[in-house]
């Protein structure tokens, strides 16, 4: 497993972020900071924006109002820099069916810019799907799915992590194992920002919360 | 303060939405009441004053319809053109919304140059239609401005349907100049079906000037309907700032 | 950070996915097929007739075949969220767009360029001019895929893309079905038609240096909402 | 238990969806304008050659139209899920697809048909041809939206759906295409073309009576795995 | 809220189901009998085969081997009074992003044979949705998507409910409900069968556990 290749002080910081859509809003004068070894856990009930808020910080979306940088910089400027260090998890997976297991991770570490070399079976097995290297995408249930997409986790170097629902559609064994993964993360340097509406044991990990909607 | 600095300093006080908001108030009825004028002085003019045509007799008179309609079809898309491309390079809404406002007039002005021309080459060719160079470039050209409405219209959140619009608007501006060509030419080759007499050079003077003003005309009732648009359309998309509220307030 | 090696990753994947689908590679070719043939059911099987609209029916058939064939080039990126993945690639969008679209030309335009001899004789194009229209398409479709898909990224997020998508771009079609349909006409008349194969080389140079950048953020703009 | 009510609210849900995307009501009349429009660019502007080649033009352009917008059919209700409680509705299967065809229609054919004499003029044919093209088309064009929506529950499971639709539809559409476009082009030489219209209403009551329950059955099976 | 029509003793009996997909054993040698009144809730790891085990029962798919029974007689034969008795909320909801919450409760309990005068409106208060009327469901979260799917259990008196996973992508205020919902069905004598990942306290209810898979 590699590790972060910079653990040194890096920063993810919004400031005064606004998101309206159709008269909505959603967002309003949202501030947030997380820092190397923080994890920020962001609740709220259905609809309280949490899904837009995510995409807007990892720049999917474009904020109304306010601002987003990474280590000083304005996202805007620093986007390649951000994206190498940004792993993004939606609600829907990017697994695609009619590639194996195998084929679907080496795609997602070959575009994300990491090594050929990247250990993809160690990965694997730490998501339980060893046994289901050769079978396509389409064969696998909503959870294996979910699965593949966050081996993803276990290979990757990145610094920053920006979850969805993470936990959505697994199983106790593989929350817990995700859980002892993002303290591990936590704890090399990295920053983790999620969304659950999982009640998790956050408790051993230097971790905030904020809270959405009313 | 150089001549460029004074320059961007107008364009964007001009792109403020405030200033803009005030000036286009107060320039409204100046426009509506020349736009009358002018379309009066053309329709009198073309209608009373201008001498039939020789060959085609009164049915010419179609002609101060036909061809400013056909005049503004190609205008209002350059328009739209240019200001996509400022919305997309400098973010400014302003340009955005003369897009858009410029989109379904500038399909109707199509519209109308079709309709008219149509009406026109009934007596004229003795057919609704030929695949002349002209009337052909004209039809895609309607269904660009279909094909941009049509994004439009099918992308609700009005921000990304600004950003996805101008960069089709875009692609179809580099286009039109080869379709244009291309079209001309292909009627070249094929020798057209009917001479058409779109060439006309030689023309009066009192059909010009009828022709001429109906022309302006037609641009300012343009300007108003998109001034109008805008002015609507920025109190809505700015109905949470400051000057919005201000202006509510003393009313 | 290795372009090469993401340029190859995203190329082989789409080649992988659709060989596994074997029948996508068949089906345009077919669709082109077929269409043809139903216009000298639709119109007259005279060999005469046939003769004189079969270049302008080849090229209309290709045209709507590729276009058929582009509907989902993005789709099921979009619906299982492998979009998201690509946008927030650190490598340039404009570079894993263009694998994208080279692999969908591989595996739909060049079997339809292939296959369009056989067509040209079913309508009976003597094989002079079956050459003509060869080089026609090989510089022609390859256009058609670029700018077919920009239209394809900037409607991938709606629900009735396809009709929509067809409006966009088929505007935009018309010079290349124009150079391409004529350089067949003129060399059936014994004219030259060098013009028509440059104009059709020109256009392929600007769509494909300017594409892959207008795709990539047109696909950008068609994520940033839902 | 009503069956009125369920057949209706069905009806009244497709409509209503369809007029939300106003695109959608417009996009397969515009593509079937610009895809008639390619053939004189293609072929010859020529008005003797747009007068014998125009019914045909016209009616494959009108099949390719109907595919064209039938794609969609089935496909956002399998993909959202509501094709599962479509299934397991106490209600017959064949009344509810039987609604959904409809509104279809309503939406898409019906309006090709309107506009079709419009086209008719752009091709130069004459007042009392296009009143022929415009009979055979009314007949022709619900037998094609239902045989189409058969192919469509077939597919609609699978991936490249589009070009696979067009190849299991459009050997089923020959016959209709033959007499329809034989209508016209015997009227245009002043022959009995009665026979072909004849044939067209038998095929359309053939489609209609039986097609429900083809189409029901055949979305069982495409929902039926995964 | 109506009652389930018959509370008598309906009863949905499966034996011996067997089912493979590309020389896979997903299901072996299977029984499992729910009565009025009973819970059953399904356990299992992903890839377990709970997801499967649910459209055999519900008839949307068709297992290799073994019979399902409705009241004692066999799926096929008694299919139509078995729809009417059916409600079946998978993975997907099924909601129509285009048309408002309203638009899409009233086609779903027209489709389902309910009468047209159901109370839909406080099936909307009870989902948490009111305000949310006239949104499109493409407007909503993918909670609040599944709740418009959820309020179908609200509105319907069908005896016996098959729900894949409904708690997935709700918020705890949501899932209290629904549990306090599910046992006041069972205890109208309605039948339910389930499956989840969020370990829910079923105690308070007279439920029967299956564990699928290893
Ligand atoms: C549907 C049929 C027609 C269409 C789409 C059409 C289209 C156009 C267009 C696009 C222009 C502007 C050309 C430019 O400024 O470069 C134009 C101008 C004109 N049209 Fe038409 N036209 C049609 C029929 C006719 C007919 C039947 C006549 C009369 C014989 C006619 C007479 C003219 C004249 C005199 C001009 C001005 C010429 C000039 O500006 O150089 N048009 N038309
Ligand atoms: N077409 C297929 N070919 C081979 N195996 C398949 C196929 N379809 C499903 N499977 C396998 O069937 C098993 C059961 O899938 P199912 O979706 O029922 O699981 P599940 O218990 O619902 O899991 P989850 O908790 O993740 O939703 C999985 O292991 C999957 O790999
Ligand atoms: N296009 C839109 N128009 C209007 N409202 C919208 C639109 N898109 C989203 N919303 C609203 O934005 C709010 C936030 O949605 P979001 O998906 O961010 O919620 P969430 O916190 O992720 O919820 P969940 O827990 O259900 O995933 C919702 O109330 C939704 O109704
Ligand atoms: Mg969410
Ligand atoms: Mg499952």
């Amino acid at each position: 497993m590699n590790r972060p290749v910079s653990s040194g002080n890096a920063e993810l910081l919004a400031e005064n972020l606004s998101y309206e859509i159709n008269d909505k809003l959603i967002l309003t004068d949202l501030s947030l900071a997380v820092r190397s070894g923080e994890i920020l856990f962001i609740e709220g009930g259905n609809g309280s924006g949490k899904t837009t808020l995510l995409r807007i910080l990892c720049g999917l979306m474009q904020a109304d109002e306010g601002r987003i940088s990474w280590n000083g910089e304005s996202i805007q400027s620093a986007l390649l820099d951000c994206y190498q260090q940004l792993t993004y998890i939606g609600h829907a997976t990017g697994v695609k069916s009619d590639l194996t297991t195998i084929e679907n991770i080496r795609f997602f570490s070959a575009i994300s810019g990491l090594p050929a070399s990247s250990d993809i079976q160690s990965a694997l097995e730490w998501v339980g799907l060893s046994g289901y290297e050769n079978s396509p995408g389409r064969h696998l249930s909503y959870g294996q799915q979910r699965r593949i997409a966050l081996s993803r986790l276990m290979i990757n170097s990145s610094l920053l992590w920006i979850l969805d629902e993470p936990f959505a559609g697994l199983d106790k064994k593989m929350i817990e194992k995700l859980q002892d993964r993002f303290v591990e993360h936590a704890d090399d340097g990295g920053l983790l920002i999620l969304t659950s509406h999982q009640s998790i044991d956050l408790n051993k990990m230097n971790s905030i919360r904020i809270h959405l909607g009313n | 303060m150089s001549k460029v600095d004074k320059l961007w300093l107008w364009f964007h006080r001009m792109a403020s939405p405030a200033y803009f908001y005030n000036i286009a108030g107060r320039l409204l009825p100046w426009i509506a009441v020349a736009t009358i004028i002018l379309m009066l002085v053309g329709s009198v003019g073309g209608l009373v004053y201008a001498p039939a045509d020789y060959q085609q007799g009164d049915g010419f008179r179609i002609i101060y319809v036909h061809v400013p309609s056909a005049w503004m079809s190609m205008f209002v898309y350059m328009v739209m053109a240019v200001n996509s491309a400022i919305f997309l390079i400098w973010h400014i809404k302003l340009s955005d919304i003369v897009a858009r406002s410029s989109a379904v007039i500038g399909a109707s002005f199509t519209f109308l140059a079709l309709v008219t021309g149509s009406i026109w080459g009934k007596p004229m060719w003795g057919t609704w239609w030929i695949w002349d160079a002209r009337l052909t470039s004209e039809l895609i050209l309607l269904f660009l401005y279909l094909g941009y409405i049509g994004l439009r219209s099918a992308i609700d959140d009005r921000r990304v349907a600004g950003r996805a619009a101008g960069i089709l608007a875009l692609v179809g501006a580099i286009n039109i100049p080869i379709i244009h060509y291309s079209v001309v030419w292909w009627n070249t080759l094929h020798q057209p079906a009917s001479v058409s007499k779109l060439d006309n050079p030689s023309i009066e003077l009192s059909m010009l000037i009828p022709l001429l003003s109906m022309a302006l005309a037609f641009k300012l009732f343009y300007l108003f309907i998109v001034l109008v648009n805008s002015r609507s359309e920025l109190l809505e998309q700015e109905k949470r700032s400051q000057w919005v509220k201000e202006l509510v307030t003393s009313q | 950070m290795n372009y090469r090696n993401a340029f190859m990753a995203m190329l082989i994947r789409d080649l992988r996915i659709a060989f596994r689908q074997r029948a996508e590679i068949m089906l345009p070719v077919i669709f082109f097929v077929v269409v043809v043939s139903l216009f000298p059911l639709a119109i007259s099987p005279d060999p005469a007739v046939l003769k004189t609209i079969g270049p302008g029916v080849i090229w209309v058939a290709a045209l709507l075949s590729v276009l058929m064939s582009l509907q989902n080039l993005f789709r099921s990126d979009f619906d299982d969220g492998a979009i998201e993945q690509i946008l927030l690639s650190p490598y340039p969008g404009a570079l894993l767009v263009l694998a994208r679209v080279l692999a969908q030309w591989c595996v739909t335009g060049l079997p339809l360029i292939l296959i369009s001899p056989l067509l040209g004789l079913l309508l009976h194009l003597d094989f002079h001019i079956i050459k003509v229209l060869f080089v026609s398409l090989l510089l022609g479709v390859p256009y058609l895929s670029m700018v077919g898909a920009i239209g394809v990224a900037l409607t991938v997020g709606l629900r009735q893309a396809g009709a929509l998508l067809s409006l966009l771009v088929l505007p935009l079609y018309v010079p290349v079905l124009i150079f391409g349909s004529n350089a067949v006409v003129s060399a059936a008349k014994d004219m030259s038609y060098n013009g028509q194969l440059l104009w059709l080389s020109a256009l392929l140079v600007i769509a494909t240096t300017l594409g892959p950048f207008v795709i990539s953020s047109a696909l950008k703009v068609s994520c940033s909402y839902r």
